[in-house]
């Protein structure tokens, strides 16, 4: 059994409305020191595959099909055993 | 360890358990002890209302289902009803006031279809502290986006409603929200267990360990340690309510079943025990054969859990397989728990073991029953006796009109209901803002209905008796000025704690002012809910009873919302 | 002529497009479950409002993926007549039939009111009976529809004159105010280069009757029907 | 300056309504092998603060007070060095 950890955050250049939002509470709750605020998606996903490989090598096909859109979001992949 | 003994910690009295022991002519275990902790709950039970709230008047002409059912049902003509009730979700919003208003939605709009209508509104009455503070504001956002989250989701459009900020609600907000749905008098169905041997099947959402007790806590007033109650707040799912509805209706359409029961508050037990009870019928299910969301679950666990989104349906013999298409189409799983049984007696196995057995007329007919003691308050007395003249004149009038179209309670609520999808279904002839109540056009018909939710705490507080009137008159009046004839209304009742006599004579009063305003007005009560124990540290709420109401308008051409038409138009003042 | 009224599990203006399209417009229309595979002998396709799959994940992500969309995808490339509102205009995104994505609102609030929509390309069989910059009065109900893409592709949607609507004033002011979800130059829908696909955000099929506040509606739904009949042309 | 990660999800028992239906569309796209998904967000802040300790007391402040959902989330916080 393996682990899938997913990290889906928009590319650079895509405003980010509720990063923006975050921020902006930031500093109305006197944070001023926040200066940067991106919100993305963590995602988990128990994989039963034969090996690490093939359960990376779906993940990333399950990123290009669905969990991230290209035109807006980029992914990061990472595969862990478990039990 | 404990210093309560433990019925006590699950909010029974000492007299209450003795009752149950009498009842199973033995030691209830915890399965069955939890049982009846939830089924006599105040939420379920109603037991320090029920002898008050029997002075409602509850028939008419066009009533078809009055009190007693999951909704409450009219006749509009055209072989067509509406169905429909409020509930309140006070304590869920606030410890977490998106879910908490989110499934309040949920619970009523399931109230609805499962009754064979299809919901064709929401309305919501909501009550909070002064707007100024944070937590206040954090609390009243989270609600609107919590019940716009969730009503938008499942395309029943959200409109009309109320919002009002008072000292009182400071600690203990109250969220009540109504549903109608429209049925064909034909598709109505009741919440009855069907012949002996039937099948009983649940469909929905996994069962988890979320919102076990959400009855008792319903029925405790809120206190600091409110907020380690947390597991009592639910997440809700309307995708998966969105597809309930539609399989749901689908199922009644081609009637396959008997009866059908949402579970909501008190979970399997309640839902399982009031279908039994209402056709005198026992029942078993095994606890290994509820779909689980989690591992490990005790027979306790999988019958007080409160996940939402689940219905308990009873189909006709030989439908199970149509049934289970239907459901398969909308990608949902059923799956059967249990049979209907002759002997009165609701037993709960774990496979092969019985984990517990207790009469079904013991969780619900003999619920005990409270007359609890009503003591006019001091209050009272004295706010009767200001003299309104006794107040200044005001010096500059054009500032006292400013001031009160800037108090939020006046103020425009744009930023509430543009959150809510108030026009999906396409029915909506008058949208929120353009007159005190929305009205809808029934399609196909000349005919539309009008709806509205009212209440005023403040006045109720002042004179229970009069508020109680004014609650009724208000939303009779506001259906009026649409050109709607009242037909029938809902209420939701929400007090502090019934225990105390001034609370009970609140209550006792304010359901007698509202009893003679809908005698008199012959506006018949067809549904409605209590919603007791709203305090904060021994403080109660406003006594805020809210009436939800469903009017007729013949010819919907004729609907008149509020604004001024035309030039030299004459403006006439009536009544007063 | 015959419309066909996709719907996948969560959508909730189905009912609504096939209400105006027999009642309304006057035609035929019949749903096509998103299950289905062929949508062999239907003349245009109505992606419909609502929340598919919950807009989970993203909005009309895990719908684009339905069995039915190669068969759609498919009709559209052929020239056929494919319209998606709010959760479908969504949907044609997430299927690559229409440039661009989808952000939250900028206020992040789910927004229910009428806006008003500047007609900028009446070359369309979405716009045929509509006049050049004419203002609109069009309701919006979404949480997401703050449309996104990069500056080349907007480029490119000027070029081409893909911008269909866009969000403006009173007076067809495309102002910032005006915008009511943040979507950059203020669009609020666009066709696809061969201008048989159009994704808006607004919903036509709420205010196509008079008894709902107003027909302006109607004439976008019109357009298509008489498109199709040579009408237009 | 440091750069803050945080990872919001929901706390286990908690229905998570997302990740079942993303787990049920890769079921019907075929990935039977998919057991488990749970969604959850993935913020990253950028903080002006003078050291490691100061931006990581400050992150776990603000996960407290915004960013985190204490009914229902739980919340796993990391601070780097970036320039
Ligand atoms: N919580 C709410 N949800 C939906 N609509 C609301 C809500 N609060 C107010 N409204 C709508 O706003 C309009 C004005 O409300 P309100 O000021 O309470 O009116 P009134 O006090 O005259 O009954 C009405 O159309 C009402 O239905």
């Amino acid at each position: 059994m393996y682990k899938g950890k997913v990290h889906v955050t928009l590319k650079k250049g895509v405003l980010d409305p509720q990063g923006d939002a975050v921020k902006r509470s930031f500093h109305v709750l006197g944070y001023k020191g926040v200066d940067d605020v991106r919100v993305g998606k963590y995602i988990e996903v128990k994989l039963d595959e034969k090996s690490k490989e093939a359960a990376y090598r779906l993940l990333v096909e399950m990123c290009d099909r669905l969990l991230a859109n290209p035109v807006i979001e980029e992914y990061q992949v990472e595969v862990v055993e478990v039990e | 360890m404990k210093d309560k003994p433990v019925w006590r910690e699950m909010g029974l009295t000492d007299e209450e358990y003795a009752q149950i022991r009498n009842i199973l002519g033995r030691e209830p275990n915890y399965l069955e002890l939890g049982m009846f902790a939830v089924m006599w709950s105040e939420h379920c039970g109603y037991k320090n209302s029920r002898p008050v709230l029997k002075l409602f008047p509850t028939s008419g002409p066009r009533v078809i289902q009055g009190p007693g059912e999951n909704a409450g049902v009219v006749d509009i003509g055209d072989n067509q009803a509406l169905v429909f009730k409020i509930e309140s979700h006070n304590h869920p919003s606030a410890v977490e006031p998106y879910q908490g208003a989110a499934t309040g939605v949920g619970g009523i709009v399931r109230d609805i279809f499962t009754m064979g209508a299809r919901p064709i509104a929401i309305l919501d009455s909501l009550r909070f502290g002064p707007i100024e503070d944070e937590r206040v504001r954090y609390l009243f956002s989270g609600v609107v986006s919590g019940i716009g989250g969730y009503g938008n989701c499942l395309g029943i459009p959200t409109v009309a409603g109320e919002v009002y900020f008072e000292e009182s609600y400071q600690g203990n907000p109250l969220v009540n929200a109504m549903c109608v749905g429209l049925a064909n008098i034909d598709d109505i169905a009741l919440a009855v267990a069907g012949e002996i041997g039937s099948p009983l099947m649940v469909v929905g959402a996994k069962t988890g360990r979320d919102g076990i007790h959400g009855a008792t806590f319903a029925s405790e007033e809120l206190s600091e340690e409110s907020a380690d109650k947390r597991p009592s707040v639910q997440v809700g799912d309307p995708f998966m309510e969105k597809l309930l509805i539609e399989a749901c209706l689908e199922i009644i359409r081609e009637d396959l079943v008997f009866g059908m029961q949402d579970l909501g508050a008190a979970g399997l037990t309640s839902a399982v025990a009031e279908m039994a009870g209402k056709g005198d019928r026992g029942v078993e299910i095994d606890v290994l054969l509820v779909p689980r969301r989690e591992e490990g679950m005790t027979p306790y666990e999988v019958m007080l859990s409160e996940s939402q989104e689940r219905m308990l349906i009873c189909p006709k013999p030989g439908k199970e397989d149509r049934i289970r298409e239907i459901f398969d189409k909308w990608g949902l799983d059923a799956a059967v728990i249990g049979r209907v049984t002759g002997d009165g007696i609701f037993r709960v196995k774990e496979g092969d073991q019985v984990a517990g057995e207790v009469p079904v007329a013991g969780l619900t007919k003999m619920c005990p029953v409270y007359y609890r003691q009503a003591e006019e308050p001091d209050y009272y007395r004295e706010k009767k006796a200001f003299d309104p003249m006794s107040l200044p004149e005001p010096e500059d009038y054009n500032l006292a009109l400013k001031q009160l179209l800037a108090s939020p309670n006046i103020a425009n609520k744009e930023w509430v209901y543009t959150q809510y999808d108030y026009q999906v279904m396409i029915n909506t002839a008058i949208v929120p803002g353009k007159a005190d109540a929305a009205v809808m056009r029934v399609k196909g018909h000349k005919k539309g209905v009008a709806l509205t939710a009212d209440g005023n705490g403040r006045m109720v507080f002042l004179d229970p008796f009069r508020g109680g009137m004014l609650a009724v008159c208000e939303a009779a009046q506001n259906l009026a000025c649409t050109g709607a004839k009242p037909l029938a209304l809902t209420n939701c009742l929400n007090f502090g704690n019934p225990e105390k006599p001034h609370v009970f004579w609140q209550f006792e009063q304010a359901v007698k002012g509202m009893a003679a305003a809908a005698k008199e007005l012959e506006i018949p009560v067809v549904s409605g809910n209590v919603s007791f124990y709203n305090e904060t540290n021994g403080e109660a709420i406003y006594p805020t009873p809210v009436v939800g109401m469903v009017g007729l308008i013949d010819d919907i051409e004729k609907r008149t919302d509020m604004a001024f038409k035309n030039d030299d138009d004459l403006i006439l003042l009536i009544g007063g | 002529m015959r419309f066909g009224v996709v719907v996948f599990p969560g959508s909730n203006c189905d009912a609504d497009c096939y209400h105006v399209v027999k009642e309304v417009l006057g035609e035929e229309v019949d749903y096509i479950w998103h299950r289905e595979t062929s949508v062999a002998g239907f003349d245009a396709l109505i992606l419909p409002g609502g929340f598919s799959y919950g807009d989970y994940l993203r909005t009309g992500a895990i719908a684009s993926l339905s069995p039915i969309m190669p068969a759609l995808i498919e009709f559209a490339q052929k020239g056929g007549l494919v319209i998606g509102i709010c959760n479908g205009f969504q949907i044609l995104l997430e299927a690559g039939l229409l440039p661009g994505a989808m952000l939250k609102n900028d206020s992040l609030q789910f927004r229910c009111l009428p806006v008003n929509l500047r007609v900028k390309a009446i070359d369309t069989p979405f716009t045929c009976l509509l006049q050049e910059d004419q203002v609109l009065t069009v309701p919006i109900a979404h949480g997401e529809g703050n449309y996104f893409c990069d500056d080349e592709v907007l480029e490119e949607l000027q070029r081409n004159r893909q911008i269909v609507f866009t969000y403006c004033d009173r007076e067809g002011n495309e102002t910032r105010k005006a915008n009511p979800n943040g979507s950059k130059a203020n669009i609020a829908g666009i066709v696809n280069r061969e201008r048989n696909v159009l994704g808006m955000m607004p919903h036509p099929e709420r205010c196509a009757e008079t008894i709902l506040g107003g027909r302006d509606g109607y004439y976008i739904l019109a357009s298509m029907v008489n498109w199709f009949k040579g009408a237009c042309r």
